[in-house]
This record gives structure tokens, C-alpha cells and sequence, in this order.
């Protein structure tokens, strides 16, 4: 660790960007939220709210190791051991190469994606799911799938000295994958693509309409997680720099490319470009662009959220024709959104933005890189989908994953909660 | 006594509000309904999927009158509400036998 | 660019700050969108988010240069030529010198203005506004009004070795707007005045009863938008250094002043103190201090707040003596907090708290300053209001800009965007 | 001032922390405001509002000074004297040290603590409180309570060359409150406690069920709290440093312990874990960690969390017992919050963490720290209680600090304010 | 059998629901609703834009009873909801021909 | 003519709905209302304090039919709304004096 030392305004930076990830996760409970029925607003909103909870303390306890540790020496996984976070207040961040901030901002930053992602997961199962099995199924699933996975992807290794040992699997074989396209994206989508398999169709799925209750609260939760996305992906860059300044326009730009991508699809195809549409271009386009920030030029940027506004908007509706369930499209967004932009680096990759980054095919690399991409795609969805198959059978035939259909009908607000959302009216709902 | 319901279309209540009261009506209760009816709905679509809406917005009225204005206020309603497109609402009455003040407890027609 | 280096920290607080400014936008639609009916709740917030879409997209193209470039060597405007940001990731912002902050993050940040002026004026044409009609506006009006207004502000030029070139004509005369008073206040209220009168009144205005649907929304909108000025202000240091602080400090308490002044006002006039007039004095406040905030002491800072806050809450009702239906206060929240910010430079403006500033009437400066704050004012008026209504009478005449009277008494929520914004009943409302 | 230079990193930092701690007060606005019944949802979040206005200002005037000043040399209050923050531009903070940050910075960062304090209060007197008196009351309160208590605890003193002068009693002490548990949580619950009895009762408390009116509004007020508070809690280290990073890690993952925490008491107690309780819990592990953050180890972090949520949610039901209508509990979640986090430190606290903190009971240290902890918080309770009983009585005696029963039954958005929350029926509700 | 609807203030409801079921009233059907009359509203201000609202909430009750208790709980009903300031409400009564419970089908009296 | 009344379960509206439109019934008025009967409500708790909810949620019908038509149509609502649990709701049938379009002012029978 020798030369490196802290540097003020990267940690300054990395400390920003921990606390807009942090406020993706309420932000994703507002958009979620808004998009059920009223009687499972605050369910919906609970299963990330928890999330929360259960993922920081185990990452406190052994999730940190178990992602980026590399005692084990492992591509697989870090380490099993205890996280032990209070030994090394002191000291810099080392990830294939020492960062000039503090391992617990790195840690903290960290954390708010194994915080997201299973989060995330959650929209594909809303209206129907037991709150305690919820909880259940994210300990195990962070502990199996997603901080294995973030070792693939996110981990470098440490150096030590001349050698560095630890690196992720997927890391090490150069898949790009800037900010989580694999790891959290995809990750989530297969894994709700599992869910909403193991769950099944919600009672009258189909036949009666199940329309958002509030879209302003969906709203609120696009601007939340529009704003704390940048943390997310410019935050990437672990410091202030140039990388970091790239990501964000990117972020910015494809994000507005997907918006108009979605309602355009909308206006050409039902006749009216929504509010549902705006917002959920804005989140594909934020799905799109994540693993792609910093490889990219600005103007592929937008091409890139352009393509994945149109792509998902005409994806959400391929629930129907295959039957499954997945009640607020995390197939349809994150797990399409993550392949388009895991893909389009493959095509738009340019070593002239990023040092760091390799040619795709438009800049006259050739097809290696989308190789590349390609299989972090395919091994991330298979492993997160197996293995996420497996785990929501596991608890649907042992402590039942899905409510009583009586539940169901009355709402789980009231029957896992004992709770409503509003009280409007004062008087009568939901009051004496 | 009767008691003159009126369904009609949220737009023109306040009219049929101020007409009424032009008319001597001094009290009256009102709410939200939906109706259904000859009158077409609407298409709300979300991510693609149509939601036929053919519950429209109506305001509901409800008039207790003396036996000899029941004419008199149906006619104020039906002029005031009316546009003339399919919708504009429908007035019933129905005969009451009894109504009471509950701050006073007055009986009958000094009651409405 | 010699000597110059890339400052970590100052590129962490413009790389936040920037984030914080692009919250705004989401901020506005929700002040805005709590202000109107039910009935077009989202189509108000809609304009705002497609507007991020718009300009975002427009901006990359070439809107950054257009604003920004110096090739031409313009008073009038930057340069006509593609953006071509994914060529400069590596360089420093130069901008009548060069700062320590990669171009890009600049970029970013002067891309969140171009945002939110054109969404600041959707307010104005509330209720009734095709909303593909709104979608040409912004694409025209941010190049034919703001990207060359911007270049007259914002534009300090570039320097090459010893000279510069490029600079704006309001720049380089020495007219003072820090943060956007004149640029993007008075611009988007002098262009809401101007589509006011293109669009005409609203059906039953001053009759029926127009109050905002949803006060909560409009607290919350006002609360991010106070929380993203920090940013638009502060930010607009562009880095984090002493005149950031005084920049910040002065929003804070300007806004606080206003928020006082405007609710005393009302405490007097109709005898109670609103929450409305809270949110809307918060935001005159934020407005009047936006140019001046890095030129007056605190002290100045909180009176001309106050003073902002007693004559907006005094200047809305002005439309009714006028009869311009400006439905939700763009003319007497922005134009008029803009005017009396940038005027108010020229009485409290002091070069003791910021060596680049001048002293105004109050500190002996004369009224040289006054002068030349006058002229910022009347010119960036002067062009918006002619330009916005060539341009609104344009689209009026050609794929009109008002929806027919109809759509309008139904809500265009639903003919524009066949969606309604609340189903909380569950059983009826909008519901089957 | 001689080696110390402006650091833009940590600068960057605080500059961002500050503008995160000011979203904490809407977001309280929200928490509050979603937790009464809808005919009081209005008053309770413009008390939050109004009171950044009238704090703000005072703070500019002379609160800074009164709390931060070291002129009059006293351990009980900084100086009488106006702020006078147009002087000091350029000026570093010097605060028992030189801090590479503005002076303006940390005004304005400590402004934010002042006007959150009393803020918080309001939850006690939910339904039925004045809002001219509570104006009146804020003004007085910080005076006299707040800003000499920030100086107890806050105030190392300025150091002019080789000594300090001007450090609060508290601080001098050696009592450990790393970003407010003594001065913020338990000086407003102590005051919640007072106030509560000096109301009273609302009517019909604990006959009619006063339930949340909108829990997705309690849930995005606590969402921002816990976002804005990793400025609270990390920027109080009044820069980007190690530091910084464990406080901001102990936040997160001590709230993450409560949440769980409150949700399982809950789960056990009544039959459901509810969004309320999650919402609730969270905040009660924010303010326990608040004051211990920066002293001990993350695990120890998520274990004081936990135990916070446990004990707080117990808490909460001690009213209906001792028959004090503290409305939002106030009481429950800031004072005992505040209690169990300020003892805490007495077990947790590590030197090895942090060469600032001292060993506490578990870490070998005894029981010397504990007795210095728990005479902080019985000295800031004692007099917040005793001083806010005074002014609360002086206030209700001279100008009434209770509405007329009659404006309570109606409620008080509409009495004090003239206006309703919610529009949505659009047709009847609140419309002509 | 008759129906008596009344229409009371919100602050009332839950009295009265307690004192008619102690009078033996075993169910009811309640619904949200403004009235007008003579009781006056309030003002409201929005950007010094006065708004004056002359619906007033109140509580419509609705309950089916046998001809026999009609008297008793109409007394209970005013006793109960009265104020003795303007705007405690009306309660009326009609007639109804027949009564039918969904769950049995059963009709008439018992249905009740 | 006669106004037919129904408080049903908001879950069989949709049924009920098509039911009736099948029936030939061209329009009707629908509300939400809340019911008190031998049906249980529901407990929520908040912060650890109970709060008892035993208004449930129901939908009301009113259906405007001629004589001969009301047996058949309430039939049809009974069949279709009984899922024979608590709480199923009533059908009450009360006489209609006259009726009239607003669009037309059309009154008796061929209003409805
Ligand atoms: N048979 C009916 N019973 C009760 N209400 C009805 C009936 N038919 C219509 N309505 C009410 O009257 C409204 C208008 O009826 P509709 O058939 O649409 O138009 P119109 O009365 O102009 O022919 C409906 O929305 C509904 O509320
Ligand atoms: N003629 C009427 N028809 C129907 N409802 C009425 C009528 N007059 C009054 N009401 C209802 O009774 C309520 C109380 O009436 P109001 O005239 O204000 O007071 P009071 O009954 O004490 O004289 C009104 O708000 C309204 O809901
Ligand atoms: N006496 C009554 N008057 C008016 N409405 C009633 C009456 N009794 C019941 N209801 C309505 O019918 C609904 C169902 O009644 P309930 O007694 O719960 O079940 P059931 O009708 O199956 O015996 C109630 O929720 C209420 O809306």
C-alpha cells in the first residue's frame, strides 16, 4: 500500500454515491409501491424496506468476505469468515489494485447493491407472497446467489505485494460489466423469472384489471432511483475522476434515450405515451446503461437507452404470451435491460473513452468482446436461475411461500400487515 | 313527501347546485356514484395492457320536497343538467312517509 | 492547460451537485403536479419528465456546443457543430479559464440547467397542453432560446494561451448571475408569460374552483427542490471551495426568508399563514437568490429572500387583475423572484465576501452595478417573451398547441395519456 | 491557521452532508405528516417547515455566535453578538482544532442540526397546537435551549495559537456524543415530554382511533431521514476520511439492526411485523447510533441498532401507562433512542476504532466512561425538560399554545391554515 | 319493512352506531356523503385565492327494520346524533316492498 | 317501476356486473359503501395500539327496473353475489314514482 494515500475528494465522492445507493432501495419500494393494487402497497413496500435490514447485518457479520474477500484464494466466492469490519477502519481499499479511500466506504458502497438487488426481485412476486418466507428466502439468497455472484463480477482480487490473489471469475476473464449489468440485473431478473415461476399466477391474473394505484408514487420512486443511479454508476468509479464524469453524462443521456424510446413504442403502438411508460423507460434505460457507463461514448449512450426503451416496452408484454406472473416485469426491465447493455458493450466499446475498456465491434474490435459478454450474460442468468428455482421450492414446500388465496383476495396489506396503506376518507375507511 | 334522487355528470353540479337553490330548495345531500349506462366508457393503458374503464363519474342528488314542488325542482334539474348527449343522467322519486330534524326533532314537511 | 490538475474534491462536489440539480426536475413535477386537479396531475408531471428526455438527448447532439462551444467566436451563441463529447473525457472544464473538473462533469452539470428552464415553464399552460405539442416546444425552444441565452450568461469563453474566445455578450459586459437568475429564471418566465397568452384561459377560470389536489406532493416537490438548489447554487462554484460555502449558506437562508415573508403576507392579507404559500415562498426565495448568491453577505442574503418572498406572494394574484390564465404562478414566482434577485445584486452586491464581485448601492459601489443588472434583465426578457411567442403561435397555427375544449373537461390525464393518476378506492375508481 | 489549508475533498463532503442533513426536515415533515390523521396532516408538516424558516434566520442573526462563539470564553454559551458570517468568507473552521474546511461550511452544516431539533419536538403536540404559538415557541426554544446545549456538546472551542478558549461544558468534559444524541434526540425529547404535558390530551385519545393517514407518506419521510442521515452522522466528522467511513457503515447497518429489531418485537407482541414499525424502527436506530457512530465497531453498531429497535418499540406503549399524549412519540423513539445509544458507548466504545474514542465496559475500559455518558444525558435532559416546561407554560398562559376544542374536532389544516390536504374526489371533496 | 336512511354529522357516527346496535339493530349500511344547508361552510385560500366549500361531510345510514322498531330507533337515531347546532342532519323513512339476504335467499323480515 | 337496492361483496361486483347486463338491464348507479352486520371486521394495529375496523368494505347497486322485470333481476343478483359466507349482502326493492331522462326528458318506463 505504499504510495497510495486517502484521498479526500475520492472518498467524498464514494461517500455520496454509498448514500444515493442507499436511497435507491426506498426509492424502489415508492416505485414498485405505486404500481400495485392499494390493498398491497405497504407489502410491496415492506419486502424492500426489509431487505434492507436483513442484507446489512449479514454483510456486517460475513457477507463483505464472503463477496470480496480473497483469503480463500477463490474466483468462486471470497472467504468464510467473519467480516470483520471493525479491525480495518484504517485501512485503503485494495480490489486488484489499492483505491485511495477507506475499505469500509468501499464496504459501504457495496453494500447498498447486495441491499438492491434481491430488492429488486420483490415486483416480480407482489400481491401474494408471505412476508416471513420473503424474509427467509433473501438470507438465503444473498448468501448463495448474490454475494457469490458479485465475487464473479466485482471482485479484482487483493494485491499483495507482487501477486494478486482472490480476483472473480468473471472478473478475471475481462467481461465488462461497469456497474452491475450481470451481477445485479440480470442476477435480479433471472432469479424473479424463477419466482414468479415457483409462485404462480396471482387470482384472477389476467382477467381483472390490476392497475397501479398511484402512479405519482411511481413517479416518486423513478426520480429516487434516476437520482441515486448516478451513485451507482459514476460512484463505480470509486473516485472523482474521469471515468466517474463519464459515467455520469452516460447515465443522464441513455436514461433519456430509453424515456422517449418507451413512449414512443407507447404512441405507436397503444396510441398514448404514459406516465407508467415514461418511468419505466427511464428505469429500463438505467438497467441498460449500467454495465456500459464507462466503456461507452455519450452519444452511444443514448443510442443504447433508445434501444432498450423500445426493446423492453416490447418485452413486458411477452408475460402473456408465456404465462408467467412476474406482476411488475422484472423480467421485462432488468433481466432484458441488463442483456441489452451487458450486449451493447460488445458493439459500442471504445478504448478511446476508457483506458481501461476494450473495441467492440463498431470500433473495430471484432466479435471477441461480445463474446465475452455473452457468457457473463449466460452464466449469470443460468446460476441465478437454477439456484434461485431451487431455493423457492425449497421454502414453498416447507414454510409455503404464497399466502391463502382468501388472504390474497382481502390483501396482504391487511392480512400480513394488519395495516392500509391510506385513511383517507377519516371517517369511515379503514377508521371507526 | 318525496324524496327526488338525481343522478347527473359531476360538471354540472355546480349549476344544478345554484339553480336549485334559486328555486327554494334550502337543503340537500350529495355523492359520488358510478354509473352505467348507454354512455360509452374509456381505455386506460398500462405497459401495454388495456383497461376498459365503463364506470364513468356521476354525482348523485338526493332532494327531500314537499309533495307540491316535486314537479317544479324535477324540471329545474332536467333543464339545468341536461346537454343533450347520451349520459346526462337520470331523476326518480320516491314517496317518503316520514322526516325528522335531528337537532330539533320537528316532524314532517317543517323538517326538510 | 498547463498548471491546472484534476481536483478530486472539487470534481466530487460539481459530479454531486449535478445530481442534485437533475432531482430538481422530478422535484418540479411534483410541486407542479400537486398544484393541479386530480384530472391532470400526471400530464403536468409528464411535461417535466419528457423534457429531461428532450433536452438530455438534444444536448448531446449538439446543444452543448451550442451553449458552450467557442469556435464560432460568438457573443451570441457557442457553436454549430456536434457535441462530440466522447472525444474530450480526458479534458478539463475551460471556461474563461481552466478549472480543475473533468469537461464532462461540467457538461453534466450545465445539462441539468438546460433541463429544468423549459420544464419551469410547463406550469403556465397547466390543465390544457397537447402533450406532443409540448414535446416540439422544448426540441425548438431550447435551441432558438435557451441554448443561446445560456451562451450570453454562462459562456466566460475559452482560453487559448493568452486570449479568450467565446465568451457570452452578458458574460463578458460584467452583468452578475451567478447561478441562473436572468438564464434560466427570468427566461422561463418571461416565456411562460408569453404561452399564457398563446394558449389562452382555461375553461371556467375564475369560476370554478381550481385548488391543488395533493398538498403533500406539492411540500415534496418544494422539499427536493430546496435540497437539489444546493447543488444549482453551490454547485455553480464549481468547486468546493469558500465561494461554494457562501453560495450555500445564502440559499439556505434566503429561502428560509422568503418562506417567512410569504406566509407573513398571507397572515395579513387573508388572514392565514398556507402551506402552499410556505412551499411557494421556499421557492421565490430560491429563486431571487440564485444570481446573487456568491455576491452578498448572509445577512443580504436573508433580507432579499424576505423582500422576494412579500412580493411574489403579492405579484400571483396579478394575473387576475391582468387576465392571463398563468396557472400556476411561473410570471410571479420566477420572473418576478428572478427580477429581484438580479436587481438586488445591485443594491446589496458586496466585493468584500467574493473578490470577483462589485459593490453595489448599499456598499458604496453607485449604481454602476444596478445599471448593468437592469440591462441582463430587460434583454433575456425581451428575447424570451418575442421568441417563445413566435414559437407558441407557430405551433398553435400549424399542429395546435391547446387540446380541444372537450378533452380539456374531461382531463387530459386521460386523453392525453389514458391513464388516471389515483385508483385508492380499488373497487370502483378507474377500476372495472 | 498556519499549516492548515482548504481541503475541496473534505469540503466536497460536508458542503454534500450539509444539503442531506437540511432534506432531513421535510423528510421529518413527511414522517410526521403521513402518521396523523388527514385533517391534521398540513399543520404537522408546516411546523416542520416553518421551523427551518425561523431557525435559519436566527442563525444568521446570531445563533451561530450564541452556539459556536468563544469570545465570551464561558463553557454554558458561545457570545452575544451577531453572526456576522459576511466576515468570515475566507475563514477555516476552528473548533478545538483547524478543520480544512470553511467556516461557512460548518455554520452551515450546524444550522441544519439547529433547525431539525425543535422540529422533531413537534410530533408531541400533534392535532392541537397553535401555529402562531408554535412560531413563537421555536424562536424561544433554540435561544434559550438549543443553542447553548449545541454549545455544551459541540463547542471544543476556538484555538488562538497555543490555547483553546470557548469550549461548551460537555464537550470539555470529555462526554462522548459523536453527532447529536445529547444535544438533538434527547433535548427534543426531553422538550417532546414537556410539551406533551403542557398541551395535554388530544380529544377523544385513546377512545378514537387516530390511525396514519398515509403510511407511503411516513415510509418516504423515513426513507429521506435515513438517506439525509448519513450527512447527519458521517459529515459530523467534518470530513472524508476513515473516520467518515465507519460512521457512515455504523449508521447503516445500526439501522438495518433496529428495523429488524422493532419488526420482530412487533411480530412477537402484536401477531405482525407492520410498515410502521419498520418505519419507526428504522428512525430509532438512527438517532441510538447518532451519538456513538464514530466510537465503536460495526458489529457492535448493528448490535446497539437492534437493541435500540427492541427497546424503543417497548417504549412506545409507556404513554398509554403514564397517560401523556406525546402524539408521534416522540418521547419513545428520541429520548430512549437517544438514552440507549449515549449508554451505549459506555459498553461499546473502542479506542481501536476510532484514537479519539476511549474503551468502554466490554473492551476493558470500566466503567468511568459510562458514568461521564450518563451525566450527559441527565444534565441535557433535566434542563431541556425543565427550560421547555417554563416556556411552554409562559406561552400557554400569555398567548394560548392550544386550539379551541372546537377548531381541534374540525382540525387544524383547516382552522389554522384554510386548507385541506387531499382533493382527489375532484368533484365534492373540498370543491365547491 | 322500511328503510330508514339517515344522514348525520361524521363526529356522530360512531355514538350512534354504538346506541342503535344496543337497540337491537343487527346491521346497517354507511356511506360518505357532502350535504348542503343551511349549516355554512368554510373558506379556503390558495395563493390568496379564496375557494368558499359549502359541502359539508356527513354519514348516510342506511338501515332496513320491521315496521314495529321503526319509531324506537328513529328516537335512538336523533337522540343520539343531535348536537343542538345547526346541521345534525335529517333521518327519513320510506317503504319497502321486499327484502331478500344474498347468502340464503331467504326474504322478507327475516332477511333483515 | 322500482328501484332495486344492492349492498354486495366489492369482489362480486364484476360478476354481478355481467350478470345483470345479460339480464337486459341497460344501466345502474354503483357506490362505495361500507357495511356493519353479523360479518366480523378486522384488527390493525399501529405502533402497538389495536384498532378494531368493523366497517367492511361493500358495493351498492341501485338498479331502476320495471314491475315485471324485478323478481327476475334480483334473482339473478342473488345467484350471482352468494358465495354463502357472512356478509354476502341484501337486495331490497323499494316503488318508484316516476322517472325521467335528463338527455331527453323522457318519463315512466322508456326512461329507464
Ligand atoms: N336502470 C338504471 N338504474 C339506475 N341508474 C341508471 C340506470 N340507467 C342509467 N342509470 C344512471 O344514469 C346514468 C346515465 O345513463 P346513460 O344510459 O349512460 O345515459 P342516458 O340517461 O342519457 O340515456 C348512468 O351513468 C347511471 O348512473
Ligand atoms: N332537503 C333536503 N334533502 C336532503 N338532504 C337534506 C335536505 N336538507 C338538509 N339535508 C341534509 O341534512 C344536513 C343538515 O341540514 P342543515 O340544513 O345544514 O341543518 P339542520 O338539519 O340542522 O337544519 C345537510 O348537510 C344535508 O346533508
Ligand atoms: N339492517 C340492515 N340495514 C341495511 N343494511 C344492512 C342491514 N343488515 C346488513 N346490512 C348490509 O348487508 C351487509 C351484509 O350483512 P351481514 O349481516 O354481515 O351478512 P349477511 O347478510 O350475510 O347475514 C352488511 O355489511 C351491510 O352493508
Amino acid at each position: 500500500m505504499d504510495q497510495v494515500v486517502l484521498s479526500a475528494g475520492d472518498t467524498a465522492w464514494v461517500l455520496a454515491s454509498s448514500a444515493l445507493v442507499l436511497l435507491m432501495t426506498p426509492g424502489l419500494a415508492f416505485f414498485y409501491g405505486g404500481m400495485v393494487r392499494a390493498k398491497s402497497a405497504l407489502n410491496m413496500m415492506m419486502m424492500s424496506m426489509v431487505t434492507i435490514g436483513v442484507v446489512s447485518v449479514l454483510w456486517v457479520i460475513y457477507g463483505f468476505k464472503l463477496a470480496f474477500g480473497y483469503e480463500a484464494n477463490s474466483q468462486w466466492y471470497g472467504s468464510f469468515s467473519l467480516s470483520g469490519l471493525g479491525d480495518v477502519v484504517n485501512e485503503l481499499t485494495n480490489n486488484g489494485g489499492v483505491y485511495p479511500i477507506p475499505l469500509l466506504v468501499f464496504a459501504a458502497f457495496q453494500l447498498m447493491f447486495a441491499v438492491i438487488t434481491p430488492a429488486l426481485i420483490s415486483g416480480a412476486i407482489a400481491d401474494r407472497t408471505k412476508f416471513v418466507s420473503w424474509i427467509v428466502f433473501v438470507a438465503i439468497w444473498v448468501t448463495v446467489v448474490y454475494f457469490p455472484v458479485a465475487h464473479w463480477v466485482f471482485a479484482f482480487g487483493n494485491k499483495e505485494g507482487d501477486t494478486v490473489t482472490g480476483a472473480g471469475f468473471l472478473a478475471s476473464r475481462g467481461v465488462q460489466d461497469f456497474a452491475g449489468g450481470t451481477a445485479v440485473h440480470i442476477n435480479a431478473g433471472a432469479a424473479a423469472l424463477a419466482l414468479a415461476i415457483v409462485l404462480g399466477r396471482r387470482i384472477g391474473w389476467q382477467k381483472s384489471p390490476m392497475r397501479p394505484h398511484s402512479l405519482p408514487l411511481v413517479l416518486l420512486g423513478a426520480g429516487l432511483l434516476w437520482f441515486g443511479w448516478f451513485g451507482f454508476n459514476a460512484g463505480s468509479a470509486l473516485g472523482a475522476n474521469n471515468i466517474a464524469g463519464l459515467a455520469f453524462i452516460n447515465t443522464q443521456v441513455a436514461t433519456a434515450g430509453a424515456l422517449l424510446g418507451w413512449i414512443l413504442t407507447e404512441k405507436m403502438r397503444d396510441g398514448h405515451p404514459t406516465t407508467l411508460g415514461a418511468a419505466s423507460g427511464a428505469v429500463a434505460g438505467l438497467v441498460a446503461i449500467t454495465p456500459a457507463c464507462a466503456f461507452v461514448a455519450p452519444w452511444a449512450a443514448a443510442v443504447i437507452g433508445f434501444i432498450a426503451g423500445v426493446i423492453c416496452a416490447l418485452a413486458v408484454g411477452l408475460k402473456y404470451k408465456l404465462g408467467y406472473d412476474d406482476a411488475l416485469d422484472v423480467v421485462g426491465v432488468h433481466l432484458v435491460g441488463g442483456i441489452v447493455g451487458s450486449l451493447a458493450i460488445g458493439f459500442f466499446g471504445s478504448s478511446a473513452v476508457n483506458s481501461l475498456g476494450l473495441d467492440g465491434i463498431f470500433y473495430g474490435g471484432g466479435t471477441a468482446l461480445l463474446g465475452k459478454q455473452a457468457l457473463g450474460v449466460v452464466l449469470v442468468f443460468a446460476y441465478s436461475f437454477v439456484a434461485t428455482l431451487i431455493i423457492g421450492y425449497l421454502i414453498e414446500k416447507t414454510i409455503g411461500f404464497r399466502v391463502q388465496s382468501e388472504k390474497e383476495l382481502i390483501g396482504v396489506d391487511q392480512t400480513e400487515h394488519a395495516e392500509s396503506a391510506y385513511e383517507l376518507g377519516g371517517i369511515l375507511k379503514g377508521g371507526r | 313527501m318525496k324524496l327526488i334522487t338525481a343522478i347527473i355528470k359531476p360538471g354540472k353540479f355546480d349549476e344544478v347546485k345554484t339553480a336549485l337553490r334559486n328555486a327554494g330548495v334550502k337543503g340537500m345531500t350529495v355523492s359520488e356514484v358510478s354509473g352505467v349506462g348507454r354512455q360509452g366508457g374509456h381505455v386506460e393503458v398500462y405497459r401495454g395492457a388495456e383497461y376498459p374503464i365503463d364506470l364513468i363519474q356521476k354525482v348523485r342528488l338526493e332532494i327531500l320536497a314537499e309533495d307540491k314542488e316535486v314537479d317544479a325542482l324535477i324540471d329545474v334539474i332536467v333543464k339545468t343538467a341536461s346537454t343533450g348527449s347520451i349520459g346526462d343522467g337520470k331523476v326518480w322519486t320516491t314517496s317518503v312517509e316520514n322526516v325528522v330534524r335531528v337537532r330539533t326533532g320537528e316532524k314532517g314537511e317543517t323538517a326538510i
